[in-house]
């Protein structure tokens, strides 16, 4: 927990406060410093999660106040560390998995798709999966290759997974302490791109089910997630400033999905665009239009809109502006939508 | 057979087995050959979708199987341990019912019969064993109880083998490694599958102790078991056990194994049936009579035939369990999906 | 080939005819035949592919006349698989390997993704990817768990694969001969419920590209792939009772889709439904509903209805049959399409 | 150090380095030291975004790179082999701008160079070696190009590297596997994470032969990996070589290694600086003198300049890149997207 600048909620002799300004970094490290405290039966792995605090230091010092036996570094094998959480939840523990960088979630697919996401349905409920497996997830950092991957419609397809991405310290607290609170695996996706956004987080104010509505708006819904919610939000503004009003729908549960988050704003902007940075086919963003679709067919003004990576592989730094969906390309996304005549 | 392995487990050497467990061994073994047999013609009957015989395995399964501490170990199986099952005292419809296609892990309780559900991934519950192993050891605890994986010659050429070996001896993990290889994984001999020729000789890389042992011989296996649980107890980490052994029968009742072996080569390498030998044994040391062999036969009749009754009693589960078995904390979505099925299917 | 009825095309004397009826797995089997007779730098490899000649026979003979450096056996590790066909394309093969079932490509996907998938972009086209991956997929046939899966939206997802499903034994003949020609990675999704169904091959009459009319109607397209495409033919005879002319499109390929077909079918019909074996959230039904509301959102009467499996893990044998989109399901599905009406 | 193997690779032992050779071998250590140190450097001057600096490995690198033969053999690398890639005269500017960002997989031509494109998964290309290897063999080729893949303790431990090795050993792939054994897998040291202590020591689970060698000594290391590819051109199958050495600098120019070594333990594990040690041998034996030492030194400083030239000039990729080195065959999908993008991205 060094390089914090708030006050340790659980160690202040004083009233702790009640809003705290923070970056995602520290908010995911205390939501875990709070969850090793309050669950005996958490226990936090992976690679470099231990002395070195992961490479992201969201488990920083977390070994240090919580033992070794609570936050520990495993061998360098993705599908290890996920095998062995399967088994420590049979044996009644709460595994907080870490794999370092999304691409590296791949080794492990098999061990979460075909056990965890399946044991506690094989074993007709008696072996829950309480797993928390923390994916530091999306583009943006100018990284190696494989360091910048969506794997949210891969973990969306798959039967006994909840996946959850939050894009505020806020949520990342918040969310993050409710999914390691479930009997139930979650995926939860990190935005890498935003660890280090400050933002308050509200101890006492936490809704952690649901989509959030992260700006109201009454001429078009942008849907969005992860990274790209403060894109969004961006847009939104510059788009404000051509009198469009935008609403921006910040999904967070990306299964399952609010449908009626999505019906209710849809059904009343109309016209939708979705964002996202995995590749555009066959990505979350085509269930999220399909839903909306489903809901508001009457309403709709104009298809739903997908502004979305593209279907080639995430590229080297030089290159991840122009694949990430940028402003310009999510304005024309929002123009294509309004300029929609019928025939 | 055996190899080379310093295993300690405590001052005392384990119990020999008396006259009474040795009796039980056979009928065990026994009853597991009778329902393996009986569940090859439910297949052609019929009454099962398809089924993967152990013939052959019987003292490789029964005498590891025996050995396991109900109280405390925990047994990851893959798919063909009927007879480990049948040795830890399972609830055998509630495991045959895998067979029946009912469901796929088996309708016994993993929990309370200490045996997880049945694995249809080879290999893939080889590292739940070594995260199960390790949790025994949080907070301290001695004594502990161990983690029993099964996997076969085949099996062992996957990663997840590896990975798993590394991390139990990185972490010194509680984790009995108990290969069956029986010379075949379906097609493949095991010398186009495991380069070097053994399961066990891998162990040392990990410096892990290992025992290959005669996996016909059910006493052998029931002792090397014993000792490897016990130094697994005693905090010392895994142990890797190959069993030797030969699958008899075809791979499942779907395959055809004349297209890869001969007649006269499974004669020759599947040697004595370890039922046989181990009856002659025990008519030898006057451990059991004749009378005893025929009861045995005669109550392993009757159990697979309660057996088959009981798989056939079970009927289809209702279909709403598809989605009521899923998560702890069922979804709206699903809910809906739920509902919507049962209007559009139930009354069909 | 042991056990084919039809005379070996390559081997007769006589002008071979025109015309065979054999079954999927003869045509598949005589396709690779054909393959290895013709490209000496296809190779076969798989788990029992040799001398078992595949748990499906599609590999059946192949060693016996082809040899063992052309059809031959690896060990039980289907990572090794794949990561091997990667290196074989390096050395200018063209491996045809084999998983023996959908569920065991899961601890293949790091290869699949992360190298087969992206080997061509990562070294700049210098080293093409000309695998042609064969994966016994979908369910139906009573088998044990991971034996019935349906992977075509993680793979449709994954940039620089292309994704392929024959339903009938001409197409099962000529997309993989086509498949096993191309430069690029195919993943072929072979339907094994329908293996030992028999079939017309016309070989003289390959269309391998894009997707088959497979039965053309005018009130409402059912678009499918696989094993469902003669589900939904069955359901377009029993709607036809009832006077409802549906067409039946088997989309064939599930990356590139053929967006066109989509189009031009339903701007005739404005009605359809897509139906898939997987489940149904972040399924690829959700990429074809949307796909089919952009390029025909004007003339749409009913939102896209999707009739797929649930979003469970696929059930036991007893269950199957409740899982996979029945009959009545389809029927209902049509149904919505066709009685809905605006508010 | 110590080997356990019996390699045979023909009659003839690999003849001795020439005075020329063991120059060139030091020349190229010294470029390569040097173009590490800049790369750090250009990293805090924001030239470029990140690096992994191989400081302390140049003799592993260098010694195994020198040895492959560039006619037939091919290698395949992960992220840290910048040494090996020298040897073997890579472009460095080509090899460089994967670490500028411009291309994952670096610009160099992987077929023409016969180093395969930087790799970021670790263990990832591991059983591509495999394939490649298995492919020489095919059609019956003696004398064959050998695989050379590159891995490091910490990659040990994913599965693929025992896939790997045990496919190879049963096809008798002609595959060296070179594990650079620097101590560390980021923060994790070699005692938390290779099981008994030695990759090599593996190998003999699989039947394989292997070498640990000082890779500290590039004399050493050379003939070790010189013998091996003999070993394996003959037809023997693979071999594992394990060069003990240690990552001196940081795992990566974003690592903080303060957080779980302290300084002290670095100078003590790290033991003498490969470079300097070769430096004082060659002196001693009277190879090269100061002045040598010197022309190598301000070369290494030029040839580093001029790549830090190259990289920069090379600018970025055109986007369009994006779209047209996915497939061969283009999909029209694609196409459109590329159109789109040219549209409103191109002109912004
Ligand atoms: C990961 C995976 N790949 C493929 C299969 C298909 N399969 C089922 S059993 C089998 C052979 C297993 O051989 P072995 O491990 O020796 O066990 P045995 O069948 O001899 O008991 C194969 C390839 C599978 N079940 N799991
Ligand atoms: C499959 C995979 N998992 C995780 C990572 C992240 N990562 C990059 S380097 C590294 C440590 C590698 O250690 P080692 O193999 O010893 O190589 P070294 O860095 O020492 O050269 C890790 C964990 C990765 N690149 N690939
Ligand atoms: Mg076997
Ligand atoms: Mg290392």
């Amino acid at each position: 927990m060094s390089e914090t600048t708030m006050t340790p909620v659980q160690d202040a002799e004083a009233p702790a406060p009640n809003v705290v300004t923070m970056s995602m970094q520290q908010a995911l490290n205390l939501a875990l410093d709070e969850v090793l405290g309050e669950n005996p039966k958490a226990v936090i792995f992976g690679e470099d999660c231990g002395r070195l605090g992961g490479v992201f230091r969201i488990t920083d010092g977390l070994q240090a106040k919580h033992g070794e036996d609570r936050v520990f570094d495993t061998p360098l094998a993705e599908s290890g560390i996920l095998g062995m959480s399967v088994g420590l939840a049979m044996a009644g523990f709460h595994p907080i998995p870490e794999v370092q960088f999304d691409g590296f979630a791949y080794p492990a697919i098999n061990q979460i798709v075909c056990q965890i996401g399946r044991m506690n349905y094989r074993s007709r409920g008696t072996l829950p999966m309480p797993i928390t497996l923390r994916v530091p997830s999306f583009g943006g950092i100018r990284a190696p290759e494989h360091h910048g991957e969506s794997l949210e419609a891969l973990f969306a397809h798959v039967p006994g997974l909840k996946v959850v991405s939050p894009s505020t310290p806020n949520d990342a607290y918040h969310l993050l302490k409710y999914a390691a609170g479930r009997p139930d695996p979650v995926i939860f996706m990190e935005p890498k791109s935003r660890y280090w956004q400050k933002g308050p987080v509200e101890f006492a104010a936490g809704n952690p089910t649901g989509a959030r509505v992260a700006k109201e708006g009454r001429h078009l819904t942008l849907v969005a997630w992860g990274a790209m919610v403060s894109r969004c939000l961006q847009v939104a503004e510059l788009a404000a400033e051509d009198g469009i009003d935008v609403e921006v729908l910040d999904l967070r549960w990306l299964k399952p999905i609010d449908a009626e988050a999505l019906a209710r704003s849809v059904g009343k902007t109309r016209r939708a665009v979705v964002v996202h940075e995995a590749p555009l086919t066959s990505g979350l963003g085509a269930e999220v239009a399909q839903l909306i679709t489903q809901s508001c067919f009457d309403t709709l003004k104009a298809p739903v809109e997908r502004v979305t990576g593209f279907d080639v592989p995430y590229p080297s730094g030089d290159l991840e502006d122009e694949y990430i969906p940028n402003i310009d390309r999510i304005l024309f996304g929002i123009q294509r939508v309004l300029e929609y005549r019928r025939d | 057979m055996t190899t080379h392995p310093v295993l300690s487990g405590g001052d005392v050497a384990p119990a020999p087995l008396t006259h009474e467990q040795l009796r039980e061994l056979y009928a065990l073994m026994s009853a597991v050959r009778r329902l393996d047999t009986a569940a090859v013609a439910w297949q052609r009957q019929g009454i099962i979708p398809g089924y993967a015989p152990e013939l052959g395995q019987e003292a490789a399964q029964v005498g590891s199987g025996y050995a396991v501490d109900r109280t405390r170990d925990f047994v990851f199986p893959t798919y063909r341990e009927m007879g480990v099952a049948k040795a830890m005292g399972l609830d055998m419809v509630g495991y045959m019912s895998t067979h029946k296609a009912t469901w796929h892990g088996g309708m016994y309780n993993p929990l309370e019969s200490r045996f997880a559900p049945i694995q249809a991934v080879v290999a893939g519950s080889v590292l739940h064993a070594v995260g199960w192993a390790h949790g025994q050891t949080l907070g301290g605890h001695t004594d502990s109880g161990v983690a029993v994986t099964y996997f076969g010659d085949g099996a062992s050429s996957q990663g997840d083998v590896h990975e798993a070996m590394n991390f139990a001896a990185v972490m010194k993990a509680p984790v009995v490694f108990f290969v069956q290889n029986n010379g075949w994984a379906i097609s493949v001999p095991t010398e186009r599958q495991v380069a070097g020729g053994s399961v066990a000789a891998r162990a040392a890389g990990y410096g892990i102790p290992s025992l290959q042992v005669d996996g016909n011989d059910v006493v052998a296996v029931y002792q090397a078991t014993q000792s490897a649980l016990a130094h697994c107890r005693s905090g010392n980490g895994p142990v890797v056990i190959e069993a030797m052994t030969y699958r008899r029968g075809p791979h499942s009742t779907a395959d055809d194994p004349g297209r890869y072996r001969t007649l006269e080569e499974e004669r020759l390498a599947a040697g004595e049936d370890p039922l046989e030998r181990f009856k002659q044994r025990l008519l030898a040391e006057g451990v059991a009579d004749e009378a005893f062999f025929a009861e045995a036969q005669r109550a392993a009749e009757e159990e697979a035939e309660a057996i088959r009754t009981g798989i056939e009693e079970l009927g289809p589960r209702p279909g709403a369990e598809m989605f009521s078995m899923v998560f702890q904390e069922p979804t709206p979505d699903l809910q809906s999906q739920a509902t919507a099925w049962r209007e559009e299917s139930e009354h069909v």
